[in-house]
């Protein structure tokens, strides 16, 4: 008999208006790699969370080792020997790595003993061979360096379980296949992991056992060893829609943007940008792959307006736009779809209409001489929803209250409707659910197919692949190779994410 | 007396002002330090001033005294605490709503209290030793206990910042709420704790006021002293040990003044009043010219309400 | 929004009602007080209060009220109309400040009587009120002169108006007359009331050398400075010998409720006609408090001495030859300076160390 | 166990409610703090009405406290909405009563009334943008906190001002009193009714409220003042300068306040001296709170506030009750409300511990 060092029984969490987990029931043995595998939005994360206390479930039961539990902070989840990886990595970047490892931990003294630290974190590259350099603050390091830390960090709580939130998402997928050398010594050690993605190819590679959810409910749990990749698309997904992109494509020669020698600052004064060379043509989609937090959102940004060029020339169209004002820029025909639409894209707590008009509101007819017109706004706003399937009960309520799909929408039809010669879309299904990521994805399409020119970023390689006509690489605030997406495959594309030169 | 001994009794004076601003000072970085923005340190102050005076004016005793008048600004500092953590209110309303707070009630309240005069103050302890060092001696040492206490305060609050676990707890919480919590730390717990601290230091520092430099009681006795304890955090960049500097150089600034009145200056004595602000307001802009290229930082979540359960 | 306005709406409506006040008639004439600080503060405005209990109890047929901590600004007018409207016939203003307020007011109510203090603009029914405490200052400087050693007195003042300055002038001439070396140091707080500036101010003059303090200011914050260095101090507004015997030289004493009580009975008696009062040692409402305990019987003489003469009329302080800082002769020999240029005093007399904003 | 839940959709009425139960709130605990000296608590709001609304000319003082914070908080509206937290509007005040008085006291000579009003009218609100503006720059290019920029700038005017009444603007025939000289009649506000000290200052206060009810409600600029006060970074994403906007409101702001001071000095004092009218910058901050930064219900708010604070001064003469009491009943107002906040964006749930 295998002992179950984990269950859940009937976690219900409902969150207003949403239910994220329904009856959720699945076991953990011990020294296994159990996946939980669903698209964006299925409940993995909100059960993950309350499995470590960030979350009170509403309903339900939590039973360790056989024993009853309620866990109602990290705390409670740490002293039960339960460590997590998010997937937005918890670490304080003014810290040192040192400090970030043992933050909350009582066993190293009041006045921190330093020695002592540093020992158990010899032992640790020692067992697992993770290091790492202990006096750096961690606004200093990398992202693969990052998910060391938060490996120590869980491996320093002595955990027994361990759950990991999409960590491959940020890696190359050499970093990848380091990562899961350090999972299976893990197991092999006896201790448990919950490994939580959407991709497929992972979870064959490194599951155990592999629970399937879908729309926050258990579909079905199952043996790697009895499935199949297809069977799992097929029980994570449902029904599929069938939809087929008919890109039809109507690339030119002439370059539409031009960058040359672009430099960058970030804000703590490193370069984000070091040197940035790119000739975009009229009528393709570019898509940029690469890590995140290696300059994609910089350079994006950069063209947009909205960060300051030290050095280099952006000409688009035979203009001159660098250090421009964004909104010159928007006029001129770029037009940008951030990646965190919380954070740029929409003032969350003001109404839908204010937000739909975010980028007309100066002109005739919704303002003239200064004066905004207010039922204007109010008809473009409906004419807008309509026009792309906004759900939009109330305009005038607080945009925060839409759902991630429909605020996304909103954001591209007030982009796309400003007619762009460029659009650039940045991670653009990030969070969506399955039908509006096709929804996105046919209208880029669409409008690409109009003999508009794309820009398209995103972290997901499948994304890229499908819809890019080319594919850039970037690589550490430069683009190390851009190849014709029918030349490419995952496998280069991820060796130059990782730094090899094309 | 000869010009040596002017300015070190004129120093000695200077550090005796200080204090009445190292308290709130470091009091303050504290509660920042966990993402706490709590303006209301001129009412925590008023009603330490208050409190403190009553207690040693009742017991006679100056100690007994400023303990009291601690604890009361530590009290008074919970309404914030509890408005900006648990209701998650707007910080600069809170605390600029304990600011009137402090005045109001210490108004109502000290009617009866106004201008008694404490016959018992903190007395003078020459340290031995230390006391004998020239310049320093009688500088530094050869004031009250609560002056000693205050650099005892100075050292011990650096040292726990930078060298404890407890330290790092809060560093983490003013920086990444969501991750100290994550990491099992309570965020509530520590910015309860640290709010709570700053308000016990800005009674402190009021209390001192009244037990030992100004042992009398009036109206608004703090004149501003709160908000130049906060202009101070900005130029201490957060870390205790430069407060030390920053509370001296404003009472150096205060004390310049006077002492160019007394040697018979021409400039008008307004302006001379002046000093000490526009002192202030020079400072606190050259230091956040630096801060901003040499990013060095505010807590990143300073004023940011921690709500845990968020979708 | 709406609701709003109807809550409004009825507070006003509620509100109407409390103001049906019953309006009681009485024989007592009403007599109304401002104060600029609280009638507690232990310094001018205690000073006032002090004479107004005086002339409650002396007069049966006055009933007294007083506000305190008035705004001299736009509330000043307000708190007085509402005293008229009680029904209040004597009012009041025992600050520099209240002079617009009140002369605003009088012009509106012809029947009621308005005193102020320290001002200069009066009406048919206004008049103004004020001591020469430049003689006590006077009497205080001699006691100074003759106690100093370091011969370095420090003056803790208040506002550069001709009031202080008076006060710093008359205080010097009388410490130079029995000790030329004396010279007087000025601070100026710019507030009555402030005692941790008015401390500083004290400790500064300690550190510098001062072996005597006076105050001009209403705290005795310079005195428990003076206290704590062991040193002498010459105190203001109240005599406070009693709380400071070994530190107070001697006070300069404000003693209103004489006046308060002739005002009265003029108004009772119907001869009271609008002037401006200056009163000086011999009508009481200046005094010289009580020596401290180590000063000598020698100086106590001198000074009664003095005293006497200026209460008889045979000695006046601002009697020339007086040079000012600047060593300029601004008084003549034998001639005094007039009243009009007394109470518009800007400069110091020699021997004063300080300066005044032009 | 009490937990917080989010609200969906927040009741309409919760915005009238709050700040009304805030206030209850507020004199709930200023009567117990009343009641613990040991006086009726009764009396002291009988007192407060009737002296700040119970006749005519007690409504009108309240109006006459009422104007100058009407003008500030109106101003403070369109600053608080973009974040921004000017504590300076006391400092902006003394600087529009000091510069509008210069043309009072020096320049007066041969311009006609209206002339002459217009132009202390413009100066004050030179005056008072240029104070705010001081602040606003230092923000804009280096981060400096306006907090606490504002408030030292408020030590800084009244010493300026202390300095000019002590020293060149001192009226020779005041007997160096600090006091300037008398306005001429030419620039003096008209009274509005006779009998009461109420100007038309009050008319350009409400003419102020108007100006910025539109500015916030009709205009561009008050749509770029939402979304920069929602989320800068989407306000710099639109192509709004967010640096303009702020300097803009800020010119609003401290011209207003800096209209404040001109409508004290020139309609009710009538020369210029050091105290003028200190409590109404830091009033204005808890009246542009209660009324939620609308414009209009600010009117109501800075009489009922005005009210509070005129009737405040009277409770001195007939009970002895410390003027400490305004303060008190304003801050646990201000406190209550800055908690309920919580309300519109919460429900307060219980829930049994275990689950």
């Amino acid at each position: 008999m295998e002992e179950i060092v984990l269950e859940t029984r009937n976690i219900t969490k409902i969150f207003p208006e949403t239910i994220a987990n329904k009856n959720i029931s699945f076991k953990l043995k011990k020294g296994e790699i159990h996946a939980l595998l669903g698209e964006n939005g299925a409940g993995k994360t909100t059960l993950m969370n309350i499995l470590y206390g960030i979350y009170m479930p509403t309903n339900g039961e939590i039973f360790i080792n056989g024993q009853k539990v309620t866990i109602k902070s990290p705390l409670d989840a740490i002293k039960l020997g339960i460590g997590m990886i998010h997937q937005h990595f918890m670490l304080v970047e003014t810290l040192t790595v040192l400090e970030n490892i043992i933050l909350g931990l009582k066993e190293y003294g009041f006045v921190i003993n330093k020695r002592a630290v540093k020992e158990k974190l010899k032992e640790i590259e020692h067992l697992y061979s993770l290091k790492v350099e202990p006096n750096v603050k961690v606004w200093q390091t990398t992202v693969g360096e990052q998910q060391k830390i938060e490996i120590i960090k869980v491996l320093f709580r002595g955990a027994n379980i361990l759950i990991l939130d999409e960590p491959t998402a940020v890696l190359t997928p050499q970093e990848t296949q380091g990562l899961f050398k350090i999972l299976k010594k893990m197991k092999d050690d006896g201790k448990s992991i919950i490994f939580i993605t959407h991709k497929l190819e992972e979870v064959m590679q490194i599951a155990d056992t592999i629970t399937v959810l879908r729309k926050g409910e258990v579909i079905k749990t199952l043996p790697k060893d009895k499935t199949t990749k297809s069977e799992l698309a097929q029980l994570m997904v449902g029904e599929t829609q069938a939809c087929d992109f008919l890109r039809k494509r109507k690339e030119t020669n002439e370059t539409i943007l031009s960058i040359k020698g672009l430099i960058v600052y970030s804000d703590k004064g490193t370069k984000s940008l070091k040197g940035v060379d790119l000739d975009v043509k009229k009528g393709e989609i570019l898509g940029i792959a690469g890590i995140s937090g290696n300059g994609q959102k910089e350079l994006v940004q950069t063209i947009a307006g909205l960060k300051k060029v030290a050095e280099g020339k952006i000409i688009f169209s035979g203009v001159d736009i660098t250090n421009k004002h964004p909104r010159f820029i928007s006029r001129l025909g770029i037009n940008y779809i951030p990646a965190d639409r919380l954070a740029m894209g929409v003032a969350p707590n003001l109404s839908s209409i204010d937000n739909a008009i975010m980028r007309r509101y100066y002109r005739f007819p919704l303002s003239k001489r200064g004066i905004m017109n207010h039922t204007k706004a109010l008809a473009y706003t409906r004419m807008m929803a309509k026009a792309y399937k906004i759900k939009l009960d109330n305009p005038f309520a607080p945009i925060k209250l839409l759902s991630g799909g429909n605020m996304q929408k909103l954001i591209l039809a007030r982009e796309i409707l400003e007619n762009p010669k460029l659009l650039i879309a940045s991670y653009p299904t990030r969070g969506l659910d399955i039908a509006s990521t096709q929804f996105f994805r046919q209208k880029l399409i669409e409008i690409a197919n109009k003999g508009k020119t794309i820009i398209l970023v995103s972290e997901d390689l499948d994304e890229i692949l499908s819809l890019s006509d080319r594919i850039a690489v970037m690589y550490e605030g430069r683009i190390v190779g851009i190849m014709d997406a029918e030349e490419a495959d995952k496998n280069t594309i991820g060796l130059m994410m990782a730094g090899a030169k094309a | 007396m000869d010009h040596h001994s002017i300015y070190i009794s004129l120093l000695a004076n200077t550090v005796k002002a200080g204090t009445i601003l190292l308290f709130p000072t470091i009091g303050e970085i504290f509660t920042e330090r966990a993402g706490i923005l709590n303006l209301g340190v001129e009412g925590m102050m008023l009603i330490g001033a208050f409190i403190g005076f009553i207690v040693a004016y009742t017991t006679k005793d100056p100690y007994l005294g400023f303990f009291a008048g601690t604890i009361a600004g530590g009290i008074a500092s919970l309404i914030h605490a509890f408005i900006s953590i648990t209701l998650r209110g707007n910080q600069i309303v809170s605390g600029l709503a304990l600011t009137i707070f402090g005045g109001g009630f210490t108004t109502f309240y000290g009617q009866k209290w106004i201008n008694m005069t404490l016959n018992n103050t903190l007395p003078t302890v020459k340290l031995p030793i230390l006391s004998k060092i020239p310049y320093i001696g009688p500088i530094f040492f050869s004031q009250d206990l609560i002056v000693y206490l205050s650099y005892i305060t100075v050292l011990v609050m650096w040292f726990i910042l930078y060298k404890t676990t407890m330290g790092l707890n809060l560093r983490a919480v003013g920086e990444n709420a969501k991750a100290a919590n994550a990491m099992g730390i309570s965020v509530y717990r520590v910015r309860y704790m640290w709010t709570f601290f700053g308000g016990l230091l800005a009674g402190a520092g009021g209390a001192y006021l009244t037990t030992s430099y100004a042992p009398f009681w009036l109206d608004g006795i703090t004149a501003g002293r709160g908000w130049i304890a906060i202009a101070l955090v900005i130029f201490a960049m957060w870390d205790p040990l430069k407060a030390l500097f920053g509370a001296y150089l404003f009472g150096g600034i205060n004390a310049l003044q006077f002492q160019l009145q007394a040697s018979g200056t021409t400039i008008p004595s307004a302006i001379l009043n002046m000093l000490p602000y526009i002192g202030t307001f020079i400072v606190i802009t050259i230091s956040s010219i630096i801060v901003k290229t040499r990013h060095v930082r505010p807590p990143k979540e300073l004023g940011i309400p921690y709500i845990r359960e968020e979708k | 929004m709406k609701k709003l306005f109807i809550l409004f709406l009825a507070v006003m409506v509620v509100s109407f009602g409390f103001s049906y006040t019953t309006y009681a008639k009485q024989d007592k004439i009403k007599v109304a007080f401002l104060y600029i600080g609280p009638h507690n503060d232990g310094g001018w405005s205690q000073a006032h209060d002090e004479g107004r209990i005086y002339l409650q109890k002396h007069l049966p047929y006055v009933i007294t009220s007083y506000s305190e901590s008035v705004p001299e600004g736009a509330p000043c007018e307000k708190v007085v109309r509402d005293y008229i409207h009680k029904g209040y016939k004597v009012i009041f203003g025992t600050s520099f400040g209240f002079m617009n307020c009140l002369y605003n007011v009088a012009k509106d109510y012809p029947n009621v009587i308005f005193e102020h203090c320290s001002g200069y603009k009066t009406r048919k029914n206004m008049g103004t009120y004020f001591g020469r405490m430049y003689q006590v200052d006077y009497l205080a400087g001699l006691v100074a002169g003759m106690m100093t050693k370091s011969n370095y007195i420090g003056f803790v003042a208040p506002f550069p108006i001709p009031e202080v300055v008076r006060e710093i002038d008359s205080f010097t001439i009388g410490a130079r007359e029995v000790n030329p070396k004396v010279t007087v140091h000025v601070i100026w707080t710019n507030s009555w009331f402030n005692p941790v500036k008015e401390r500083s101010a004290a400790e500064t003059f300690i550190a510098n050398g001062a072996d005597i303090i006076v105050s001009g200011c209403d705290s005795p914050a310079s005195i428990e400075a003076a206290k704590k260095a062991g040193i002498y101090a010459i105190a203001y507004d109240r005599d406070i010998h009693n709380m400071f015997p070994k530190t107070v030289l001697t006070s300069r004493a404000w003693n209103w409720g004489v006046y308060y009580v002739k005002v009265l009975k003029e108004v009772h008696d119907g001869t009271w006609k609008s002037e401006k009062y200056w009163g000086g040692l011999d009508t009481g409402i200046v005094k010289l408090g009580k020596f401290g305990e180590t000063v000598p019987e020698k100086v106590k003489a001198y000074v009664l001495k003095r005293e006497k003469e200026i209460k008889e009329g045979k000695f006046k302080v601002f009697e020339g030859p007086i040079y000012d800082q600047h060593g300029r002769l601004m008084v003549k020999k034998g001639q005094e300076l007039p009243d009009k240029d007394k109470l518009s005093l800007q400069w110091f007399v020699k021997g004063v160390v300080g300066s005044i904003p032009h | 166990m009490l937990y917080f839940e989010k609200r969906q959709s927040v009741p309409r009425y919760f915005k009238v409610i709050i700040p009304i139960i805030s206030l209850l709130i507020g004199l709930i605990i200023g009567a117990i703090a009343v009641a613990i000296v040991g006086i009726n608590p009764l009396d002291v709001y009988g007192g407060i009405l009737s002296n700040a609304f119970g006749s005519w000319y007690a409504f009108s003082e309240t109006l006459v406290a009422a104007t100058p914070l009407i003008l500030i908080t109106a101003g403070l509206i369109v600053v608080f909405r973009m974040n921004v937290w000017n504590i300076g509007a006391y400092g902006q005040y003394i600087m529009g009563a000091i510069f509008s008085s210069y043309f009072a006291l020096f320049a007066s000579h041969g311009l006609s009334k209206p002339v002459m009003l217009a132009v202390m009218v413009i100066s004050s609100m030179v005056g008072g943008a240029i104070w705010a503006l001081i602040p606003t720059l230092l923000k804009i290019f280096w981060e400096v906190n306006e907090v606490i920029t504002t408030l030292l700038l408020n030590y800084i005017a009244l010493y300026t001002l202390k300095f000019l009444m002590y020293g060149p603007w001192k009226n020779p025939e005041s007997y160096g009193f600090p006091l300037s000289k008398t306005f001429p009649q030419t620039a003096i506000l008209p009274v509005l009714f006779k009998g009461t000290r109420l100007t038309v200052g009050i008319i350009f206060a409400l003419i102020a409220v108007l100006i910025v009810w539109f500015l916030i409600k009709k205009s561009k600029f008050g749509y770029e003042v939402r979304i920069i006060g929602d989320n800068p970074l989407a306000a710099k994403y639109a192509g709004i300068s967010v640096n303009r906007n702020i300097i803009i409101g800020m010119a609003i702001n401290g011209a207003l306040a800096g209209l404040a001071g001109m409508t004290e000095v020139s309609g009710i004092v009538h020369y210029l001296q050091v105290k003028i009218g200190a409590d109404y910058g830091y009033t204005a901050i808890i009246v542009a709170w209660i009324s939620y930064l609308d414009p209009l219900v600010t009117i109501l708010a800075s009489i009922l506030f005005g009210g509070l604070a005129s009737g405040g001064y009277s409770l001195q003469i007939t009970m002895r009750v410390s003027y400490g009491i305004v303060g008190l009943i304003e801050s646990i107002t201000l406190f209550s409300l800055v908690g309920a906040q919580i309300f519109l964006n919460y429900k307060l749930r219980w829930k049994n511990g275990s689950s």
